[in-house]
């Protein structure tokens, strides 16, 4: 930490202020194309149209500075005035209006197509206003406008050519270098439309695909933040001095286990799984420590969320779940192959623990740890029982649709159930939130009884040296990194 | 037998190096009867416990699982594998050498040219790519990469031993009995390279372990909670200054096997060379 | 050499295509639909058969151009590719620096005391160097001189705005745990080439010719001692230059290895592509300059073809 | 003694510790040699003399240690460390080897090599002590000696290698020359010309010589005084003459007896064998180290046994070499069996046979057009020098070759293909003997199986009971006892080994046996007995041998008839008293005159044939031979192929030289 200081001083000798960051993942930052993970570098260049408030987590004005829909079905957006890209055009509709359509650019393959194929059509009665009409009611869909994909495109600028090289958006910070697969330099944008932001002259950022090394970096003092540790190096930099691990969000952990395949096609077995679980363990598992609240529930929904009931715990009880399994047909116990990302925070510890507690009412868990990549490709949707990491989601009714409703384009765990579908349906078109609330508890008592899914809750942690302050993560992933400043 | 233990008696690196080696073979057989954890059991309410503490011998890891149990039982699944990868690519750098050496000319070229050509790739890239197209790292596939990694090493080695023997005139005599090919080639002459040919084995039982190792390293290697020492050292790498006994001691263990397979590895060429 | 390439360069691909997965599949991630995919497959050009693409990459190649990501989309891999081999280049020469003479020296003064104290030390040690896989030394390396004491940077990132000449403390830990790896390996190799030089008749002859110790080693046995240890090191030439692939995953080098092993994991064809037949080329290079070396050292090669 | 002593070597014992115990290398050495005296040593293969030498020369192998006292000029040397000793080596006393190639280092140019000698002891610089070396070349008779300064020593013969080791040697002018068997990896013919030089420098420089060799004849040529070594003691030593005339020693009897030499043929007089071989000796023998295979032994044998001055000038250790209480071994001779008339004579015809290596425009022509047959029963000698294409032939019978043109009949059968095309009676009548017997046997197998495989293969019997019986026969009759059968071939010594190889070929009753240089890899006392054993072998089969041989001895000795080849062509054959005797052909001439006799009587004229046969990729237009011809008469040697000149049915010579002239030729 000292050595760190002494380059702090520095730095401000030359009267700058340089945060400096580590990102794992290389620089892969057209908009819409990337699997959203390099949230330092995007976040920091575009703007979008809502943010979301790290700590309340309620909705603000970003490039957006109202919206409303009084049917859910049409919605107006209306925008900041005086706000110019990076290349000095003006920021108009024009510009929201080819953001969206871009989502169902057949060429592209959007990533946010499903999502936004409920528009039927958008319009721009002046520069500063955009009206978008939904072909059904969606009274949650200006969260849509929070997430990662969602940064504001110039509807001028070629993406398709520069979207790599030069990307360019309205954000905090300007591309000024960058050397792919090593390092990015941005700068601040000076006509930033957010009076006294961003804090920070400079971002480095630096690609380095060992966490292990990215981590070496924030102990020698060679930056500041790293995004993504895993609960080992918490564990690590807890013990020394001088760093602050944070954790900003939440995101789930779902243990998926296949509704149509054997074994879990019974619900019994999907049970006798449920019965082996121990909160307590899997949290120190995960974390060291255990926190028994936040952690584990048995719905898609994060504890986290209004919408989450509260249903207490059903306990660990291996006798049941034994009994659960004879009844299911496996008196003598079973053998599951069991997928997942090894190199994906906790996938590891989660997988080693669930074998070990799994193990005693005869569940035999054989392991099959694969690179993110080749889990995705070729298990992942597939399998009867696999472990997928999921972001949090601003509104819970955007996971419910896209996961677990029959037709849901990544129902991991075959979910096939009317009563579920149903109550998706109705919770995505009801406006009044108290019936909504109903339909949320009644869903998560059926996922309760013949849920397909276990969801543990781990912290997406964050290491930063402790003369980071205001680092904002909300649970849309997108850094914020125009309020960062070093002490 | 009896040169066997006077070299012994002249080298007491082998000695040492043929102690430690029984002592893992024997650590594989019957360890685990001796323990008192599993390599599985997590011991939640002492992770990262040092050595000594709380009834665990080497500390436990970040999971509270016993160091020292880890470290005995995964000495089973590296020697399986160490020694699996050394027989095979043995067996087909044996069975390649030989036909390219034995029958020389378009055969040997084009069998040279595809062995220049598999050791121009570096063998992790080599590696990875292969693990991705067989999907699953299980001791089998690792022993099959591994294997086809070291192969032309190997293939290279037995070509030359048997080119050194194929000029001795038992071949010509063997061939005017208008002996098969296969006979030759198995019978009359592998017996006579297996000096050379354990040489490389041995060497590459060595580097084996390591290769294991790295893939670890790079997140290709074998499914946890495998105790593979090299598995081990990644996966607590990230702790070694809180908790350095989850990685100093597999580490000893990787080191300890190494050194003493190559000691025994120098010791046999020793002895192939005084047999001669 | 340009077959060795060209059946390299098509086995790259067809490897790549049997490998689970695509370029596309690893940028879309997790939030991948079929859709989505295909459309990025289209995009990318992935939907073509195999010896069309191999055709379209070739023809490119020819001309010098080495495509475009298809992982970094639009970004010509011909500019970022030379940044990192150069940074490999000068890793390499900066290990060879280290190592060859060490260990050169070590072998032979271990050649030389075979069967002493000297020789024990200097093989066990080596023997030990070389039972550590480079992320153990280098976790090792990384503990002793960068954190304990504090010497020598931890990771080997080039600050952005510099470059490597810069920074060149950031070569020496990598540099050093390939030297800790080769080191065992080749001055062994130069140990018992110069244990069999030594026992060799000319040796014999030289010294019975009333030579002085000394100059027996180094006129007489050291150039033919050398010549095992030269093809030793030249075979490990393409490992050097492409496969430092752990020990620059572990200082977060940016070079050629760390370069391959990402084009590997997001199945990046032209990239690898690249990656792989410079590696090769090296190789080849080193093993053509390698039998040179031989040659030059080596007088009954040098006159294989003509002469007497 | 003549002169006064300049090395005197006393009571020098030298020890090998090895592994398993310590072997005696040297037992109780006392040696002298005069100023000016040549010294000779004769002793089989590890009777310790390069032992000898490497403790003069204070240079033994790390696990050996000497004691005693090694004077030279009234120095002892064995007290001197390394760094004196440097003083020594090389510049007062000079050692050549017994092979150049390997001597030399091969990275190094031969003038760098001789120039440095001069630079150390003397303090040349390199100019002065390049003209220095390259004289020294010169009084070697090396042409072109500023040349071969140039060159490696891959880029020489071995006959000029060995040259220049010598001139190497020579360069400081040293008081004593050591040359350790300098000519045992040489042709007869290039021997020759390397013992004539060194007799003629000894003369020139005044300087002390010391001569090891296993050959008696080699050292007659050169020595003075010879001493006889038998596992580590000095047996026997005493003048050339006496030595060979009246030894003393039993040993010393033994070994002369065993050489085949001029005059002796098998049909007259089986060779005399020494039974056993030299074993090692360990630490706690003592006594008579003979004892074992002595034919002469007695029951007090024991007592008094030490090396003692019997006449003057002549020591040593035992006085019953012609000890008449044990009487000699008789030696039979060997009577030539009947022949059979009931089946067609001649077993093997060979038509125009050309044989060539390598591809089109690099062609070796090993085989240039030889003609040749040989009947049943009889043995037809080959001799020639190294490459002249003797082995070529050899394997091309055997089939391990295929001809390139020309044809080959045996038993009246067309067999001018290679092995794969030849009938398994064809592969079972004929049969290859080779030099090295210890690469001739599969190492890994047991000499059951050596001799199995075959009966199995090509006799077709299956029943291993059976076959164990035949072995067992046919050990018997090579004189190996049945223990061995389950012996690897490497436990045994060489001259087992090739008796196991002779058991293997004729279990299964060969037609034609194909030795090539079956002897030259083995001791002359297990020469001999392998040699009676062949004779043995093929008086009782009736066998036809085809017996290559560089040693005209050995031809003389074993053949009915000899071809002498050139190059791949031959050039006289005949029955072997018509090719040993005059007419000749010059080449034959040479040769004979080159090999050297045991008995130091017979002093011959050497005919010097200088320089190496042409390169074999070149086509030769006329005799191959005119190159190096003495006899050469012109143009019409070089350019027109010689015509046969036939003195009588069997006896041919191509020469361009008449009849008459070839008859006028003395032996
Ligand atoms: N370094 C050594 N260690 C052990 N034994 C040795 C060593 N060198 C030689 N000997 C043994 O000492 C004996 C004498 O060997 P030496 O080489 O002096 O015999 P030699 O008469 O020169 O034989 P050759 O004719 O084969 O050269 C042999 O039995 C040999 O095996
Ligand atoms: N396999 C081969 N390839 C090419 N050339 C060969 C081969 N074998 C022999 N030769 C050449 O053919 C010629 C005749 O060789 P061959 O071995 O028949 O001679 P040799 O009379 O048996 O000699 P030696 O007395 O040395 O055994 C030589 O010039 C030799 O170099
Ligand atoms: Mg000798
Ligand atoms: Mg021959």
């Amino acid at each position: 930490g000292g050595q760190k200081d002494a380059e702090g001083t520095q730095q401000e000798a030359e009267g700058k202020m340089i945060i400096r960051i580590a990102d794992q993942v290389p620089n892969l930052i057209t908009p819409g194309v990337w699997d959203g993970q390099v949230f330092s570098l995007n976040s920091s260049i575009y703007d979008y149209l809502i943010e979301m408030d790290a700590e309340t987590g309620k909705l603000i004005p970003a490039l957006a500075t109202e919206w409303s829909s009084e049917d859910g079905k049409v919605w107006t957006f209306k925008l900041r005035k005086g706000v110019k890209f990076h290349n000095g055009t003006v920021f108009t509709s024009e510009d929201v209006k080819y953001t969206i359509e871009m989502t169902q650019d057949p060429d592209m393959g959007h990533l946010k197509k499903e999502d936004f194929a409920v528009v039927e059509s958008i319009s721009t009665p002046d520069d500063f206003t955009v009206i978008i009409n939904l072909k059904e009611v969606l009274p949650t869909f200006m969260y849509q406008m929070t997430d990662y994909h969602m940064a504001i495109l110039s509807s001028e600028y070629d993406y398709d050519k520069l979207g790599e090289s030069a990307p360019m958006g309205t954000g905090p910070f300007m591309l000024k270098k960058l050397i792919p697969k090593e390092s990015a330099l941005l700068v601040k944008n000076p006509d930033y439309w957010q009076p006294g932001l961003p804090k920070a002259d400079e971002l480095r950022i630096y690609f380095v695909p060992d966490i292990d090394a990215s981590v070496s970096m924030l102990e020698a003092g060679d930056v500041d933040i790293v995004p993504q540790i895993s609960p080992i190096i918490k564990k690590r930099l807890e013990v020394s001095e001088g760093y602050n691990v944070v954790s900003p969000y939440q995101e789930h952990r779902y243990i998926a286990m296949a509704a149509d395949r054997e074994p879990f096609d019974d619900n019994n077995v999907r049970l006798a799984f449920k019965y082996c679980m121990d909160p307590e363990i899997l949290g120190k598992a995960c974390q060291g420590t255990f926190e028994k609240d936040i952690y584990y529930n048995e719905t898609p929904l994060l504890n986290k969320h209004e919408q989450y009931k509260d249903i207490p715990f059903r306990g660990r009880n291996i006798e049941k779940a034994k009994e659960l399994l004879a009844k299911a047909g496996y008196p003598d116990g079973l053998t599951v192959k069991f997928y997942y990302a090894s190199d994906h925070p906790y996938g590891n510890e989660i997988a080693q623990t669930l074998k070990e507690i799994a193990a005693p009412a005869g569940f035999t868990l054989d392991l099959k740890g694969f690179p993110r990549d080749i889990y995705l490709s070729q298990y992942w949707m597939n399998e009867p029982l696999l472990l997928t990491g999921w972001g949090g989601r601003t509104d819970p009714s955007m996971m419910l649709t896209l996961a677990y409703h029959s037709k849901g384009p990544w129902n991991e765990s075959h979910m096939n159930d009317p009563e579920v579908d149903d109550l998706i349906s109705k919770i995505k078109s009801e406006i009044d939130d108290l019936q909504r609330q109903k339909y949320y508890d009644k869903l998560q008592e059926v996922f309760f009884e013949r849920g397909t899914v276990i969801n543990i809750q781990v912290p997406y942690l964050v290491g930063l040296s402790n003369t980071v302050q205001d680092y904002r993560q909300p649970v849309t992933m997108i850094t914020q990194l125009k309020y960062a400043c070093l002490k | 037998m009896k040169t066997m233990f006077l070299l012994l008696k002249r080298n007491p690196l082998a000695v040492l190096g043929i102690v430690i080696l029984f002592i893992w073979i024997f650590a594989a057989f019957f360890g685990p009867s001796f323990l008192s954890y599993t390599y599985t059991e997590m011991d939640m309410d002492h992770q990262m416990s040092l050595p000594g503490e709380y009834n665990h011998l080497l500390g436990t890891d970040a999971l509270g699982r016993d160091v020292f149990a880890r470290i005995i039982y995964g000495s089973r699944s590296i020697l399986t594998v160490a020694l699996m990868t050394s027989l095979f690519s043995s067996i087909a750098g044996i069975l390649i050498g030989f036909t390219s050496g034995y029958f020389g000319g378009l055969i040997d070229m084009i069998f040279l040219r595809i062995m220049d050509i598999v050791m121009a790739i570096p063998p992790l890239v080599l590696a990875m790519v292969v693990l991705g197209i067989l999907g699953d790292s299980t001791i089998f596939s690792l022993t099959l990469i591994v294997s086809i990694a070291y192969t032309p090493a190997t293939a290279r080695v037995a070509r030359g031993a048997l080119l050194s023997c194929k000029g001795n005139e038992y071949v010509d005599a063997a061939r005017i009995r208008n002996e098969s090919h296969f006979f030759i080639m198995f019978v009359e002459i592998l017996p006579n390279t297996i000096g050379p040919v354990i040489v490389e084995i041995t060497a590459r039982f060595a580097y084996s372990i390591m290769m294991i190792a790295s893939l670890g390293f790079l997140g290709v290697g074998l499914q946890p909670p495998t105790p593979d020492w090299g598995m081990m050292v990644i996966e607590n790498k990230s702790i070694i200054k809180t908790a350095s006994w989850t990685v100093l001691y597999p580490s000893l263990a990787i080191a300890s096997l190494v050194i003493a397979v190559s000691l025994f590895s120098d010791f046999v060429s020793k002895v192939m060379i005084h047999e001669k | 050499m340009v077959l060795t390439l060209a059946v390299m360069s098509f086995i790259i691909f067809v490897l790549v295509e049997i490998m689970p997965g695509d370029a596309a599949q690893t940028v879309l991630g997790q939030s991948a639909t079929p859709e989505s995919l295909a459309a990025l497959r289209e995009s990318m050009g992935l939907d073509d058969p195999l010896y069309i693409r191999y055709g379209r990459w070739a023809g490119a190649f020819i001309h010098g151009d080495l495509g475009e990501s298809l992982y970094m989309r639009g970004v010509q891999i011909n500019t970022i590719f030379w940044r990192k081999v150069g940074h490999s280049v000068i890793l390499a020469l900066t290990a060879l620096v280290f190592y060859v003479p060490l260990s050169l020296f070590f072998g032979v003064l271990a050649g030389v005391k075979a069967g002493k104290l000297t020789d024990s030390i200097i093989s066990f040690f080596g023997l030990a160097t070389m039972a550590l896989p480079e992320f153990v030394s280098g976790i090792i390396l990384i503990t002793v001189f960068a954190i304990k004491i504090p010497l020598l940077p931890i990771t080997s990132i080039i600050p952005i705005g510099e470059t490597l000449w810069e920074n060149l403390n950031i070569l020496v830990l990598p540099a050093l745990s390939i030297t800790f790896v080769m080191f065992g390996y080749v001055s062994r190799m130069q140990r018992s080439s110069m244990i069999t030089v030594m026992n060799s008749d000319y040796i014999r002859a030289a010294v019975l010719k009333g030579m002085p110790q000394g100059y027996v080693i180094f006129r007489h046995a050291l150039k033919n001692a050398l010549l095992p240890t030269i093809t030793i090191i030249g075979m490990n030439m393409g490992w050097l230059f492409g496969g430092l692939i752990v020990v620059e995953t572990l200082f977060g080098f940016p070079g050629l290895g760390s370069l391959t092993l990402s084009a590997i994991k997001t199945r990046d064809v032209p990239l690898l592509e690249a990656s792989v037949l410079f590696i090769t080329f090296i190789f080849v290079i080193s093993t053509f300059i390698t039998d040179m070396m031989y040659a030059f050292l080596n007088p009954r090669i040098r006159f294989k073809r003509g002469e007497v | 003694m003549k002169n006064r002593p300049i090395l005197e070597v006393k009571n020098l014992d030298v020890v090998y510790k090895t592994l398993t115990d310590e072997i005696v290398a040297l037992k109780d050495i006392n040696l002298q040699v005069g100023e000016r005296e040549s010294l000779g040593i004769i002793g089989e293969s590890g009777c310790g003399k390069s032992t000898l030498f490497y403790a003069i020369m204070g240079y033994l192998p790390s696990n050996g240690n000497s004691t005693g006292e090694i004077f030279f000029k009234g120095e002892n040397l064995l007290e001197k460390g390394q760094k004196e000793m440097m003083e020594y080596r090389g510049n007062r006393i000079a050692m050549v080897y017994q092979n150049p190639y390997s001597s030399l280092n091969p990275s190094l140019t031969i003038g760098y090599q001789l120039d440095e000698v001069t630079m150390f002891h003397r303090r040349f610089s390199r100019k002065e002590a390049r003209k220095v070396s390259i004289q020294s070349l010169t009084d070697l008779h090396l042409g072109d000696a500023a040349g071969i300064v140039h060159r490696y020593p891959h880029q020489i013969s071995g006959g000029m290698q060995q040259r220049i080791c010598i001139a190497m040697a020579l360069l400081c002018r040293p008081d004593l020359l050591i040359l350790d068997e300098p000519t045992t990896a040489l042709d007869v013919t290039t021997e020759a010309v390397i013992l004539d030089i060194i007799g003629e420098l000894k003369e020139k420089y005044d300087m002390s010589l010391i001569y090891i060799s296993h050959d008696i004849g080699v050292v007659n040529k050169v020595s003075d005084r010879i001493a006889v070594m038998y596992r580590g003691e000095i047996v026997e030593k005493g003048s050339q003459n006496t030595i060979y005339q009246h030894p003393d020693h039993p040993y010393t009897r033994a070994l002369i007896n065993c050489m085949p030499r001029s005059g002796i043929v098998k049909e007259e007089v089986r060779l005399n064998t020494i039974q056993g071989y030299v074993t090692r000796r360990s630490a706690a023998e003592t006594g008579c180290p003979y004892i074992a295979r002595c034919e002469k032994k007695a029951h007090d044998c024991e007592k008094g046994y030490g090396l003692k001055e019997n006449s003057p000038h002549h020591f040593s250790a035992c006085t019953r070499a012609y000890a008449v209480d044990v009487p000699d071994r008789e030696r039979t001779a060997l009577k030539k069996v009947e022949e059979n008339y009931d089946e067609e004579k001649n077993i093997l015809k060979i038509e125009n046979l050309y044989k060539y290596y390598g591809r089109q425009g690099k062609k070796i022509r090993a085989l240039d057009g030889v003609t040749v047959s040989l009947d049943r029963n009889n043995v037809l000698g080959v001799v020639g020098e190294s490459g002249c294409g003797k082995s070529t032939m050899g394997l091309t019978v055997s089939g391990l070759l295929k001809p390139t043109k020309g044809k080959l009949f045996f038993d009246g059968m067309d067999i001018s293909v290679s092995w794969e095309k030849r009938t398994p009676d064809t592969l079972r009548g004929i049969q290859l003997i080779f030099q090295n017997p210890g690469r001739s046997l599969n190492p890994s197998f047991t000499i059951e199986t050596i001799i199995g495989r075959p009966m199995k293969k090509l006799l077709g019997i299956k029943s291993k009971v059976e076959r164990r019986k035949r072995i067992i026969a046919i050990l018997k009759k090579v004189d190996i006892g049945e223990e061995y059968l389950n012996r690897k071939a490497t436990h045994l010594s060489g001259g087992e080994m090739q008796r196991v190889a002779l058991a293997r070929a004729f279990s299964i009753s060969p037609d034609l046996l194909i030795c090539d240089e079956p002897t030259s890899a083995l001791d002359v006392s297990v020469q001999a007995s392998v040699l009676n054993l062949l004779g043995d072998l093929q008086q009782e089969s009736g066998a036809a041998y085809i017996f290559i041989s560089h040693d005209l001895n050995i031809i003389n000795y074993f053949s009915d008839y000899i071809m002498v080849m050139y190059l791949g062509r031959v050039c006289e054959y005949g029955r072997k008293d018509e090719v040993v005797g005059p007419p000749y052909h010059p080449y034959t001439e040479a040769l004979l005159s080159a090999v050297p006799d045991v008995d130091p009587s017979l002093k011959k004229r050497t005919i010097r044939l200088e320089g190496s046969p042409p390169n074999p990729t070149k086509k030769i237009g006329g005799c191959p031979f005119a190159g190096r011809c003495h006899r050469q008469i012109g143009e019409i040697c070089i350019n027109v192929p010689p015509p046969r000149v036939e003195f009588s049915d069997t006896h041919f010579v191509y020469c361009h030289l008449s009849k008459e002239e070839m008859q006028g030729i003395s032996s």
